[in-house]
């Protein structure tokens, strides 16, 4: 019995919280292992660094994703080269994975499209904030390349909340009727900002959603790395090639928590128990699987230092990189509207730098 | 336009058809999908004979959701494909409102060029057909109003095909909305190949010198009709059915303005609001000072759009036109 | 024709049938008596509820013309619009942005 | 084990095809079941006359509801006089049942909105025709009525088609929530339009669904109207009354065919066969009844022509006093848009009164 | 106004707060309800308290859907609640789209007033605040158009609390929009007392003989700001704060109109279907011959709102209003 044949109440889990291994272990060499150990710390790194620059002013509001590394490392190093990802809005260790600069997540975070602007060989999908509407983007996509022949994976991540909307359950349904090769990854972090679980959704779990569109779900400990990945490799492989009489698509509830706020400007002490955070936090992915690492002796205390300067390191360089690019030219905002500036656009554009040209940038930059 | 030997006389539906079946032939990344579209040929047989023609992996009947409808379609075009989703009648184009506005008519501003969203979303619009509750909208002016969109509608079979076909060849989306009170009223020449009727250009459908008269889509006929009709009186108007209805082609309108200095609008939607407004703010900031009488609106009254026993009554007729039109005239 | 329509908005008269200080024209008569140099404001209207048309500003620039000098220093300058039967090339925002203001102020 | 709480893959039948008892009566009197038979016999004769009436142009388009009697007047059978009802377009037998008389319906489907102009004491809402958006509509009125502290039940309709909507969704699923006295009554008559049942969803059932949405699901033959009664009664009842843990609504699916077209637009010999239709009829819910009440020699030939003629009558009588209803007065469009007239809509109903009357009807009625 | 005793100083998003909460206390039928309403007390804090005064069956928080917070709010209302739905940002209503067109502005006049459908959608609209992606919207013009919605937007803490407690008590559905770029910029006296600020009436804010500014919500603030700057240089404005978008308060725009012969509209919105043209055409339908130069628009450009580096060139700035209302006078 495969991993998503479980029945959608047990909660896959290969690590215990304290990086135990209490079931199978997926395939994994260690070379890989460390690189997911470290692309966690680096995310974790970055959140810290990114609300910080949130807090002095240099950056917009940001969504962190402390505590939820494992779920997004996990997940994302089940893709294949040629698979694609269509993330929400939290995602920034998934999208490191898959090869989008930490450089453009700030950049998009710090108010600029180019942060969006994906280089071509990167295949993830521009962040998505309207709730699940990212969904259906996935299963079309999914669903295109099945029309095309294409042999692809595509994973979309989403909240609890998420769970919720119209534009999931109509994305999860399509993909049940065109078989589409998608992975929907329902990050359950226990909280739509101040809204929990439990008012969401008066189902046990978000899991067994899948009945309602006839193909599997499964919940896994989502930050637990290696379940994590097990399973979503296992949905992966499935979307590519399922047996005989099997649906491509997989609904994977990852069961996890978000340590910090919403987004910057919200304040969860409002809201939830600092007790509930403490024992959600017993559950770290990070400690977890370093302790595992050890255990094996594929870390040891030099080892995950270095680790740490090096992830301090590049975030840094980001940082850097991403406050170094110049803010955007006005004129770019007319520039992408269409493939090409349709009359009324060139009136407005020319009106716009003749006031530009006239009055300088004070003319809109005041206030 | 081709020669005799290679048209055909075709309804605009027809033509609608013929325009997805021509462009299905020429390229293989477009494909048809939405509600009854398949089999059924669609519930007013826009798509009949293209699933045949072209099998279920491109004229695909989808579950009856139109936000899945278009947000899959989102997904497909980023991906490579040429979607052209219908929506069964443009009063259930809201379930997709979301979708539409949110992603389909942003996704190349958003990614800066990277992704991109050419999309057709084809829906018949209007009323006067007796149709049930919701099936009568017109509402052209609420996607006219989201600035990634282009808004097309044509009124007659020519202009259709090319229209389509250029909205499908379009590398942005396209609304498509189509005059479905005259989808079968009358025929016209429409060529076996295929030809571009270029988005962004009105038509001169008659020349006057005293008012000039925009219109589109269904209200073409009540618009001519009327003006016609006063012409036997010695007015003469210059009816110009816009086609695209966003980006709108203010040269020509403001240049057969300057010309008659008299203007009214004909549409069917809702005055408030209305695409109305939108033309008689472009005639005065471009022409105000040849301007000799106020902008008449024609359109359909600011109340939900009723029941069929009355919809006569709210919808522009001849007279209504003519009434309006010569109280511009006679300012 | 400035003052007085000030005078008259503070008076409160907000019945607009016949207008009375207001200028009442529609904006091409308003445009011609611009190109013929008439001070629209002085111009008294024939038209239907007083409006002044065509025919009045051309024949108060008829009276104008036999009495220039006069009139010289409070007519608007003409703008730089060639008169026209409305095919020909009209400028449509005037250039002129300064003399303008000092027309129009002028004028109010 | 309630009915509700079987497994969602199995259907309630109380009669088979052929009106032999298989499962439980439930309890009604011979009053009642003829009165739900000649009901049947109402709406199927009213069925007939209105698409005929469509035919001769004496009525628009007009959704056809033969083959789906049983699961109409089933369903409206078990609800209480205090409860309401929130229909789809398709379900003029269930509203005759609730006291909507026929003529109402006749007014509507003829293009005059009186025929939605509910009498006060008729707990019917409107007519929905945009797919799904009713159920909504019904969730929220449900919840309402606990939030007032009422008792009541709300049944609402729709097809299998609806249940790809989003409202779908979020109707079910705040219900869930919010526990409200819901009974969410799928007529699955195995198309929508021309789009068949499998192409809906992947799922094997639509009563599986209400997995999703954490409360009971149950799949019924539709064409059975006892078993229709048996289940929408216990859904009713455990609405107003659940026992201790249990949630309120109730999400059924009444497995049946429409005999004739979607409306008298539609042409369904383009996308199915006669044959399908030909066994589908065999299921026939008239029949059925009429075989179990004559067994039990509570119809004869005599009550059954009785019957029929009484029917035939008052669908006469309905067509007539629909008929003699004036087209209604222009000047109504512009009265219930709000409660008050505002100044634009007066001007605009003052422009069009005087043309009227400087024109005549002629002004609007030319083409 | 009430006298300093019974009034509190209060910012616009505090006065929301008080205007619901004066309306809660008043009647039992008002419920709050939407994302993070609750406990939370929204997002801006516009319900906060609410919850703990009147407990979680009048102030509910609901799952993630906006459709299903509009749409159970309809039976919500016909049932006889007054249901005060919260859309988180105005861009997230469209998800909602189809529910408020098809159903909240028009059960009044499909069951020839049988049902009605009493509630007020709240949502904070605008950009300016430096917010993520789709959080900036301003798209009265959707609204606007529905013939059965009224549309409402304050611009100050005193007309916020009336409005609000009009639109609550209106028989029929409001869309308040409140323009977050001002929710704490500044702060005003507010009577304690219930009061009414009539929803259809306009506000002149600054009274002026040369030209007539027609704006609302946020954009009062640039506009108020050129208005003075303007009048340094002896241009007079007449500054008028609709407050009600629809429907539109003609008398008082046309009646200034009247008076200064030019007009120009300030609104964030993109231009094009923006109610900018609405208005233009209103007033040269009343008062054409009155008009000395176009009606300037002065707006968002028609691209999608952009990320916030550059949203500050996107809306009218006080200098861009300055300059429009300048090429209006000089015309
Ligand atoms: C359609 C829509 N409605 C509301 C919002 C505002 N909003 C942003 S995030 C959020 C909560 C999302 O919760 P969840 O789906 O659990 O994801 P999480 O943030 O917890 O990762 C809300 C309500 C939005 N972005 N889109
Ligand atoms: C939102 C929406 N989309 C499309 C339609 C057009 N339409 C009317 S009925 C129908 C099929 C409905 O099928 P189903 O839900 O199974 O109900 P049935 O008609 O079979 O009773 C469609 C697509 C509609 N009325 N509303
Ligand atoms: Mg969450
Ligand atoms: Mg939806
Ligand atoms: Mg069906």
């Amino acid at each position: 019995m495969s991993t998503l044949e479980r029945d959608p109440l047990e909660q896959v889990q290969v690590l215990d919280e304290d990086g135990n291994v209490v079931g199978e272990e997926p395939d994994l060499s260690e070379e890989k292992l460390v690189e997911m150990y470290r692309q966690m710390r680096l995310a974790r790194h970055f959140d810290k660094r990114a609300v910080s620059l949130q807090r002095q002013g240099r950056m917009g509001t940001y969504p962190p994703l402390s505590g939820q590394e494992g779920a997004q490392i996990g997940s994302a190093h089940a893709l294949d080269d040629e698979d694609w990802l269509f993330p929400s809005y939290r995602e920034h260790g998934a999208a490191v994975v898959r090869g989008l600069p930490l450089k453009q997540t700030l950049l998009y975070w710090m108010g600029h499209e180019d942060g969006n602007k994906v280089a071509e060989d990167v295949n993830v999908f521009p962040v998505a904030v309207p709730i699940a509407t990212q969904i259906l983007h996935a299963t079309g996509a999914a669903w295109a390349s099945r029309l095309k022949g294409d042999e692809k994976a595509f994973l979309t991540y989403f909240g609890d909340g998420a769970t919720s909307e119209g534009d999931f359950h109509e994305g999860l349904n399509f993909a049940g009727v065109f078989d589409a090769p998608a992975v929907f990854f329902c990050n359950n972090n226990q909280w739509a900002i101040s809204v929990p679980r439990e008012r969401q959704t008066a189902s046990e779990t978000l899991a067994q959603k899948a009945v309602a569109y006839g193909f599997e779900g499964v919940q896994v400990d989502g930050m637990d790395p290696l379940a994590v990945y097990k399973v979503t490799r296992e949905a992966v492989e499935k979307a590519k090639n399922p047996d005989e009489g099997e649906l491509r698509p997989t609904l994977i509830e990852a069961v996890q928590y978000r340590f910090g706020a919403h987004t910057t400007a919200d304040d969860p002490t409002v809201y939830r128990d600092d007790d509930e955070v403490e024992r959600w936090k017993q559950k770290d992915p990070i400690p977890r699987l370093e302790s595992y690492l050890r255990d094996r002796e594929i870390l040891d205390d030099e080892r995950v230092e270095e680790i740490q300067a090096s992830v301090e390191a590049e975030v840094a360089d980001a940082i850097e990189a991403a406050e170094s690019v110049p803010r955007p030219e006005p004129e770019e905002m007319f520039e992408h509207t269409f493939a090409e500036l349709p009359p009324h656009l060139r009136e407005q554009y020319e009106e716009f730098a003749a006031l530009r040209e006239r009055h300088g940038d004070s003319a809109f930059l005041e206030d | 336009m081709a020669d005799a030997q290679q048209t055909q006389n075709l309804t605009l539906v027809q033509s609608v058809r013929d325009g997805l079946y021509t462009e299905m032939h020429n390229d293989d990344e477009v494909i048809v999908l939405g509600e009854d579209v398949g089999k059924n040929g669609g519930v007013f047989r826009a798509t009949e004979g293209l699933y045949d023609e072209f099998g279920e992996d491109r004229v695909i009947d989808t579950p009856l959701a139109e936000s899945g409808i278009v947000g899959c379609s989102v997904g497909m075009a980023a991906y490579g494909l040429k979607p052209v989703p219908e929506i069964q009648f443009s009063g259930f184009m809201y379930p997709a409102f979301d979708q539409i506005v949110s992603h389909v008519g942003r996704l190349r501003t958003r990614s800066r060029g990277r992704f991109t969203c050419p999309m057709v979303i084809r829906a018949p619009y209007g009323g006067g057909i007796r149709a049930p509750e919701h099936h009568s909208e017109s509402k052209e002016a609420f996607y006219a109003h989201e600035p990634g969109l282009k808004v097309v509608i044509p009124s007659t079979p020519y202009d259709t095909k090319g229209l389509l076909i250029s909205a499908i060849r379009d590398p942005d989306p396209v609304i498509f909305l189509e005059p479905k009170l005259i989808y079968r009223a009358f025929r016209g020449d429409v060529p076996e190949d295929d030809y571009e009727v270029p988005i962004g250009e009105a038509a001169v459908r008659r020349e006057g010198e005293d008012v000039t008269v925009v219109t589109w889509g269904a209200m073409t006929r009540p618009t001519m009709e009327a003006a016609e009709n006063l012409a036997e009186e010695g007015v003469e108007c210059e009816v110009i059915d816009l086609r695209t209805i966003s980006p709108i082609d203010k040269e020509t309108i403001v240049e057969s303005f300057e010309k008659t200095g008299r203007a009214a609008v004909v549409h069917e939607a809702p005055k408030k609001g209305g695409i109305g407004g939108e033309i008689t703010a472009m005639l005065q900031e471009e022409a105000l000072l040849y301007q000799e009488a106020p902008v008449k609106r024609i359109t359909g009254f600011d109340v939900p759009f009723p029941l069929y026993a009355l919809e006569d009554y709210y919808l522009p007729s001849p007279t209504r036109v003519e009434e309006g039109i010569r109280e511009t005239v006679e300012f | 024709a400035g003052a007085e329509a000030g005078a008259e908005a503070e008076s409160g008269d907000d019945e607009a049938e016949t207008p009375s200080g207001r200028v009442f024209a529609p904006p091409n008569v308003r445009r011609l008596a611009r190109e013929l140099g008439v001070d629209i404001a002085s111009v008294d209207g024939s038209g239907p509820s007083g409006r002044i048309t065509e025919g009045d500003v051309r024949t108060a620039a008829e009276a104008d013309e036999s009495d220039t000098a006069e009139t010289a220093d409070d007519a608007p300058e003409p703008r730089s619009v060639s008169v026209g039967d409305g095919e020909s090339s009209v400028s449509k925002r005037t250039t002129d942005g300064e003399t303008a203001t000092t027309v129009e102020s002028a004028a109010r």
